[in-house]
């Protein structure tokens, strides 16, 4: 059966060969040619196609190809000298974007504003790297996730003339994640870096920011953008759990293990009524689980890293180690707690933090409540009020 | 009893070999041995080489290794070393630990016991304590760099030869029971760490887990064989080896590469220590000018 | 499917089952690599040869330890089950991989033909006398791709040899 | 429109009489929806037999096997939907392309099996010879380097097995370049 | 068809005199017309002057499929023995080496001969690839030819021969035109006519003709009867044809236009003497190169060439060296 198979897809693909090659000239003539620049994108489809679990996705603009790479086949064409120079270049290339952001440019900084109890700031993209646990200064035991921003640049600034907001209140801010190499990218991609002066990202994500809080595209973002002790909201996509059971899923109790039962040990039990006579939507169902996107509110910070750009954020996060987050200012509390919470936001950097305004911050920046690991143990003051 | 079970069957020390080019150790020249001393034997262990806690060697196959992430835990771990001194110790070490404690009468509190169990890695590393008080067992799970602690000092530096020691619980009531007024015991740092080799007695089953099947060293298994196991759990005992596990190349664990990372950390905390010091003596000096 | 070292154990994945259970898994790749051992190159089911690889390639490791070290010959011992190969394994193969570090197996998967139904591989030491199974490179310097890039590095070069010369003027 | 009434009419008449013939026993039973093979009629395979026949349902079963048979024909559409939906047709592979050495179709991430055949063979018969050299069964420690006849043997292979083959060199065959490609990687 | 053809071709012919001799406007279409008809007429008459069919034997020496083909003289071509050996051969082969020297893959043999075939991939394309570059001149003529309006008349100057390390081909081109700075959207334009004249495939035919023929057919272009006299060799000039459009070389020239993958054309721009230099470049469909690094070789060859370029042929004997030692 599987020889025939061959045969067939043989014989398929021999037609389809000739027809390639025949069309291969129309793709080219596309690919040869610069075509004009498109601002929009293309909309990919989503990984997901699930009915139920079907969510408005950010568009998926990076899509590498694992099974054989635009690199390996560009090194089989080039010899290792000729392949390492086009490589060395392309660092090369991406060094001088970088500094040449860093450095003052001859076209002005855009005007910054102050902050106001209407402000948005951006958040950034980081990348979830693992979980540690930490101590309060009073012997509680934490357990904190690590979140590093890794080459976080602003690519983007749509207005908000132009934003779909309908407030016409919010501009979009188009924010990269991780500089990766160009062979992996297409070049409608790339060409949306070229124009912000900085080096091609391997996730791009777009932030509701209000106009005063605008930043000019090419701008770093670091971790020093969140300081200790605020909260924030973490978005990201849950890990996949596949098709699961109620038990898992919803957390059912399930059935006893004996007395009788047959074959319902981890089974949800009646789902219907006599009543209407039919099982009612949203009745909880064994389905797939997980990988849909999930905000977890209201972490707090516990320190920052500025050397690593690492943020501690307290318990934990949606996602893989690995993957992708989005980091917001907290919207929790927003109504009740208005005053202590506009305090708060007033005294962050605004609309980020800049390295030469702010001068060289310490490396590490620590919660008031966090325990250090410098300092001496703890001690628990006795009745009498004296230490011991 | 089955959740244990299913830890003893996860822990590395038992399905993992450590390779760490030291997997060959009976017969490897001293010369080449590495820096893993908790895998050496006595005759091997090369004093000029740093001894490294087991709880830095992060376990295999962690489901995404960040430098970035191993470096920052282990800059913690040797900031928290730095103010207490943490020593080298074993399972089957007697230990004496000190923490302060908020409903302990004068907020503090101490216990001895010997070491049956150390766990975790990173900052999450613990160990267990195990001594019988009173005709009462007690057992204490100490997070290693938790700040309540305030001294952890070695009273008797000994080495089991099994990688845990938790049979105590179902092994009669002498092989765990340590004197609170227990001197510490001198030991020369030149000298190899004495191996604990007795052969613990069980009492008889209930168990705590059916330790006829698990290959440790340390129990009396003629004992158990002749008194406490019916026809039954022995044909059972032979269905459950695993002889051609030490064969199965796929699961040793070569840490030679993390070994390294970690001295290379160490180096790197010392260096920064150094150059803290002496930046704040350079400001004291200008400031007395 | 096993991907890596890495994944294997990551995510509790058990390696590929090859029939007969776990000793039995053991005791096919032993006959496979005893098999490499002696030819060199051989041909066997795909999932065979990717899961010997890893063995043929560890045990390299060990016979680089030397015929003296007792640790390396147990091991030796187990793998490889006709007895003569253990000196070849030793005094041939060790040495010429000594200066290498890492890989020692090559793997070709085989296509599915109207002959060969199965999903076949070639495993493979290198360094084996045999003619080589890897397509010839074909990236040579004169190819049309490889001179126009050239000329954009001559360009580069040039470029930076009067940046050179500029430097030390200004 | 009368007479298709008729026709109804006419063939519940029938049905009735004999459902009525039926009860009193003198009209056979309908046939089993169920196909029972290896017997063609439950009632006429009894006929012929002395064997008094018995009755219920078990009787029915005893010592034939059911099985369940379509009861309607089912339409080429349906079929053609079934077989041919594209989810079960072969996918063309779209990973060909021609080997650079033989020109022969080969697909991507294998060997060409051209290719691999004549080496195959020239393998075959280097293995075989190596075999000869052993006289004594056991394997030799020796490296092994294959001579044709128009080479030369170099300095650092005389110490090496030489292999002699009595034709000339291959064009197709090159040797392992193991150490080169070693060191870029 | 052909009666319809037999009407319309004598009075084109006719109307190209009228209105030249009239001193009416010439096009490029109507002297394309005019050069095809003679070219055609020069062929047929070429091939009717083999009366007799003679068979020679053709050796094929290569690494692969060698064989001993029957053939005939002064017909078959290298390209007909590719067709008997396999499809690939007729695809990759660029040029044929007849007794070691290059020769055209729709040239007549004229006599016994060994054969071989020279691909890109080859170990020493040497000969293939300058073939692929002066074809690729002589498609970019042919773009120059039929891409402008009717009003404006196009006369082909001169192809120079560049090394391929230089990045580019190009083709001085008489437009009639002043001050034209052609946009990008120009630029791609030109290249997308170059890519569609790739996809139809066309061959690359040979035919040598007498110099008076050839001054004849290219009576309309004043650069290319000055050409002509240069390019005699041995009291006969060498003609080629691509589709419809005619250009005199010395060859030889590759087998196909879609042997082209990539072709784009880079910059024109005013020459001193009011000329315009058209610059391209161009890869093999054998090839791959990643859209980044072709836009970095797009913009090296955008540069304008211009000053002296005697220092050309030196590069090229530069760069053959160094293959040789290498």
């Amino acid at each position: 059966m599987a020889a025939s198979m061959l045969v067939r897809a043989v014989q398929n693909t021999r037609q389809t060969w000739s027809n390639c090659t025949r069309y291969a000239s129309l793709e080219n003539a596309q690919w040869t040619l610069c075509l004009p620049a498109v601002s929009t994108i293309l909309p990919c489809r989503t990984m997901t196609t699930r009915r139920r679990d079907r969510l408005p996705l950010p568009q998926r603009l990076y899509v590498p190809d694992r099974t054989r790479t635009d690199e390996d086949r560009q090194a089989e064409e080039l010899t290792p000298q000729n392949m390492a120079h086009i490589q060395e270049s392309y660092k090369e290339e991406e060094e001088s974007l970088t500094q040449a952001r860093l450095c003052p440019l001859k076209d002005e900084p855009w005007p910054r504003h102050a902050w106001t109890p209407e402000s948005r700031r951006t958040g950034v993209l980081a990348t979830k790297i693992g979980m540690m646990p930490m101590w309060t200064k009073t012997g509680h035991r934490l357990t904190v996730t690590l979140l590093q921003v890794q080459d976080c640049h602003v690519i983007r600034y749509i207005p908000v003339e132009d934003s779909d907001d309908p407030d016409k209140k919010q501009g979009m801010l188009t924010l990269g994640h991780r500089s990766c190499s160009p062979f992996y990218l297409s070049e409608e991609y790339l060409r949306m870096f070229e124009k912000a002066g900085i080096p091609p990202k391997r996730k791009i994500a777009e932030f509701k920011v209000s106009m005063d809080a605008a930043i000019k595209p090419g701008t770093p973002l670091y971790a020093a953008h969140f300081r200790p002790g605020q909260y924030v909201d973490v978005y990201g996509k849950t890990i996949d759990k596949g098709f699961q059971g109620v038990m898992k899923r919803h957390g059912f109790k399930g059935q006893p293990a004996s007395h009788g039962q047959t074959k319902t040990h981890r089974r949800p039990g009646a789902i219907g009524t006599a009543g209407h006579g039919r099982v009612l939507p949203g009745t909880k169902l064994p389905g797939p689980m997980g990988n849909v996107v999930r905000y977890t509110r209201g972490l707090k910070i516990w320190r920052v890293n500025t050397k690593h750009n690492i943020l501690y954020v307290n318990g934990q996060v949606p996602g893989h180690n690995d993957g992708w987050v989005k980091v917001y200012d907290s919207i929790l509390y927003k109504s009740k707690h208005r005053k202590r919470l506009e305090d708060h936001l007033g005294s962050l950097p605004f609309p980020t933090y800049f390295e030469e305004e702010e001068g060289e911050l310490e490396e590490d920046l620590y919660d008031d409540e966090l325990f250090r690991f410098d300092d001496p143990s703890i001690v628990f003051e006795t009745a009498e009020g004296k230490k011991k | 009893m089955a959740a244990f079970g299913r830890v003893l069957l996860r822990s590395r020390q038992n399905l993992c070999l450590r390779w760490s080019s030291s997997t060959v150790e009976a017969a490897k020249p001293a010369a080449a041995a590495s820096p893993d001393i908790t895998e050496l034997t006595q005759g091997q262990k090369n004093k000029t080489q740093r001894f490294i806690s087991p709880e830095f060697i992060i376990p295999r196959g962690m489901k995404a290794d960040f430098p970035t992430k191993n470096h920052m835990e282990r800059m913690d771990m040797l900031r928290r070393r730095s103010v207490i001194d943490i020593p080298e110790f074993y399972v089957g070490s007697i230990l004496s630990v000190l923490t302060a404690d908020p409903y302990a009468p004068g907020k503090y509190q101490q216990f001895v016991g010997i070491c049956i169990k150390r766990g975790g890695y990173g900052l999450g590393a613990t160990f267990t304590l195990r001594n019988i008080v009173n005709g009462q067992g007690i057992e204490i799970c100490y997070e290693l760099y938790n700040p309540t602690i305030h001294q952890v000092q070695v009273l008797k530096l000994q080495k089991s030869v099994d990688p845990h020691m938790v049979y105590l619980r179902d092994a009669l009531p002498e092989y765990s029971t340590i004197d609170f007024n227990l001197e510490p015991v001198q030991h020369n740092p030149e000298d190899p760490v004495p191996i604990l080799d007795t052969k613990v007695i069980l009492k008889p089953p209930p168990w705590y887990w059916r330790w006829e099947r698990v290959e440790l060293q340390g129990i009396n298994r003629e004992h158990m064989r002749e008194n406490h196991l019916s026809q039954k759990r022995l044909d059972k005992m032979d269905k459950h080896r695993k002889p051609w596990m030490e064969f199965d190349l796929m699961y040793e664990y070569d840490t030679t590469q993390v070994e390294q990372d970690v001295l290379k950390d160490m180096q790197y905390f010392e260096n920064a220590v150094r150059r803290k010091k002496e930046t704040a003596e350079k400001a004291d000096e200008e400031e007395k000018t | 499917m096993r991907l890596s070292l890495m994944l294997l154990i990551t995510h509790g994945k058990r390696q590929r089952k090859l029939g007969g259970g776990k000793p039995q898994r053991l005791n096919i790749l032993r006959r496979v690599v005893t098999g490499l051992v002696r030819h060199e190159r051989i041909e066997s089911t795909y999932a065979q040869c990717d899961e010997a690889k890893f063995y043929a390639e560890r045990l390299i490791d060990y016979a680089k330890l030397g015929n003296t070290n007792a640790g390396a010959m147990r091991i030796a011992d187990y793998w490889i089950t006709e007895k003569d190969l253990i000196p070849k394994l030793f005094e041939t193969l060790a040495p010429r991989f000594a200066e290498h570090d890492g890989r020692y197996c090559r793997l070709y998967r085989l296509p599915v033909t109207t002959q060969n139904t199965r999903d076949m591989a070639v495993l493979e030491y290198k360094g084996n006398p045999y003619p080589s199974l890897r397509p010839i490179p074909k990236n040579h310097p004169n190819s049309i791709a490889n001179i126009l890039v050239e000329g954009l590095r001559q360009d580069y070069e040039k470029k930076m040899e009067i940046d050179m010369k500029d430097q030390p003027a200004a | 429109m009368a007479t298709s009434l008729l026709r109804i009419f006419h063939a519940a008449f029938q049905n009735v009489e004999i459902r009525l013939l039926q009860a009193f026993g003198l009209h056979p039973p309908p046939g089993p929806a169920l196909a029972i093979p290896g017997c063609h009629h439950p009632l006429q395979g009894s006929q012929g037999s002395d064997m008094t026949e018995p009755s219920g349902l078990s009787s029915l079963l005893g010592g034939v096997f059911l099985m369940a048979a379509p009861k309607h024909r089912q339409s080429l559409e349906r079929r053609h939907k079934r077989q041919r939906h594209p989810d079960k047709l072969i996918k063309p592979k779209e990973n060909l392309f021609p080997c650079p050495e033989c020109g022969s179709m080969m697909q991507e991430g294998f060997l060409c099996i051209n290719c691999y055949q004549r080496i195959k063979y020239e393998t075959d018969i280097i293995r075989q010879k190596i075999k000869e050299t052993e006289t004594d069964g056991l394997a030799s420690t020796a490296e092994t380097v294959v001579r044709y006849a128009d080479e030369t043997i170099t300095e650092s292979d005389k110490s090496k097995r030489v292999i002699e083959m009595a034709r000339k060199k291959p064009h197709w065959f090159t040797k392992d370049m193991y150490d080169e490609h070693w060191k870029t990687s | 068809m052909s009666r319809l053809k037999s009407l319309i071709v004598p009075s084109v012919r006719c109307i190209v005199h009228r209105r030249y001799c009239s001193t009416e406007r010439v096009t490029n279409a109507l002297v394309t017309e005019y050069r095809n008809d003679i070219f055609e007429e020069e062929k047929r008459r070429q091939q009717g002057m083999v009366r007799r069919l003679e068979k020679i034997e053709v050796v094929h020496v290569g690494p692969n499929d060698p064989g001993t083909f029957i053939m005939n003289k002064n017909l078959s071509t290298p390209y007909h023995c590719a067709m008997h050996i396999s499809e690939t051969y007729t695809k990759y082969s660029v040029l044929a080496m007849v007794n070691g020297e290059p020769w055209d893959m729709w040239r007549p043999l004229t006599e016994d001969c060994e054969l071989s075939f020279v691909r890109f991939r080859d170990k020493h394309p040497e000969e293939a690839n300058k073939s692929y570059w002066r074809s690729c001149a002589l498609i970019l003529g042919a773009v120059m030819e039929t891409a402008f309006k009717d009003t404006i008349y196009v006369q082909l100057a001169r192809a120079l021969e560049l090394p391929i390390i230089k990045g580019m081909f190009v083709y001085d081109v008489d437009l009639g035109l002043k001050d034209w700075t052609p946009t990008n959207e120009n630029l791609r334009s030109l290249s997308l006519s170059a890519i569609t004249m790739k996809s139809k495939d066309l061959p690359f035919e040979r035919l040598e003709v007498d110099p008076s023929l050839a001054l004849r057919l290219f009576q309309h272009n004043e650069y290319k009867q000055r050409e002509v006299e240069e390019r005699v060799r041995g009291g006969r000039v060498t003609l080629y044809r691509m589709g419809k459009f005619i250009d005199i070389h010395d060859g030889p020239m590759m087998s196909k236009s879609s042997l082209v993958s990539m072709f784009t054309v880079a910059g024109i721009h005013e020459l001193p003497g009011g000329l315009y230099r058209v610059q391209a470049i161009s890869l093999p469909h054998d090839f791959y190169l990643h859209s980044s690094v072709w836009n970095k070789l797009v913009k090296r060859a955008s540069v304008p060439l211009v000053g002296d370029l005697s220092t050309a042929g030196v590069d090229e004997s530069w760069r053959e060296t160094k293959s040789s030692a290498a």
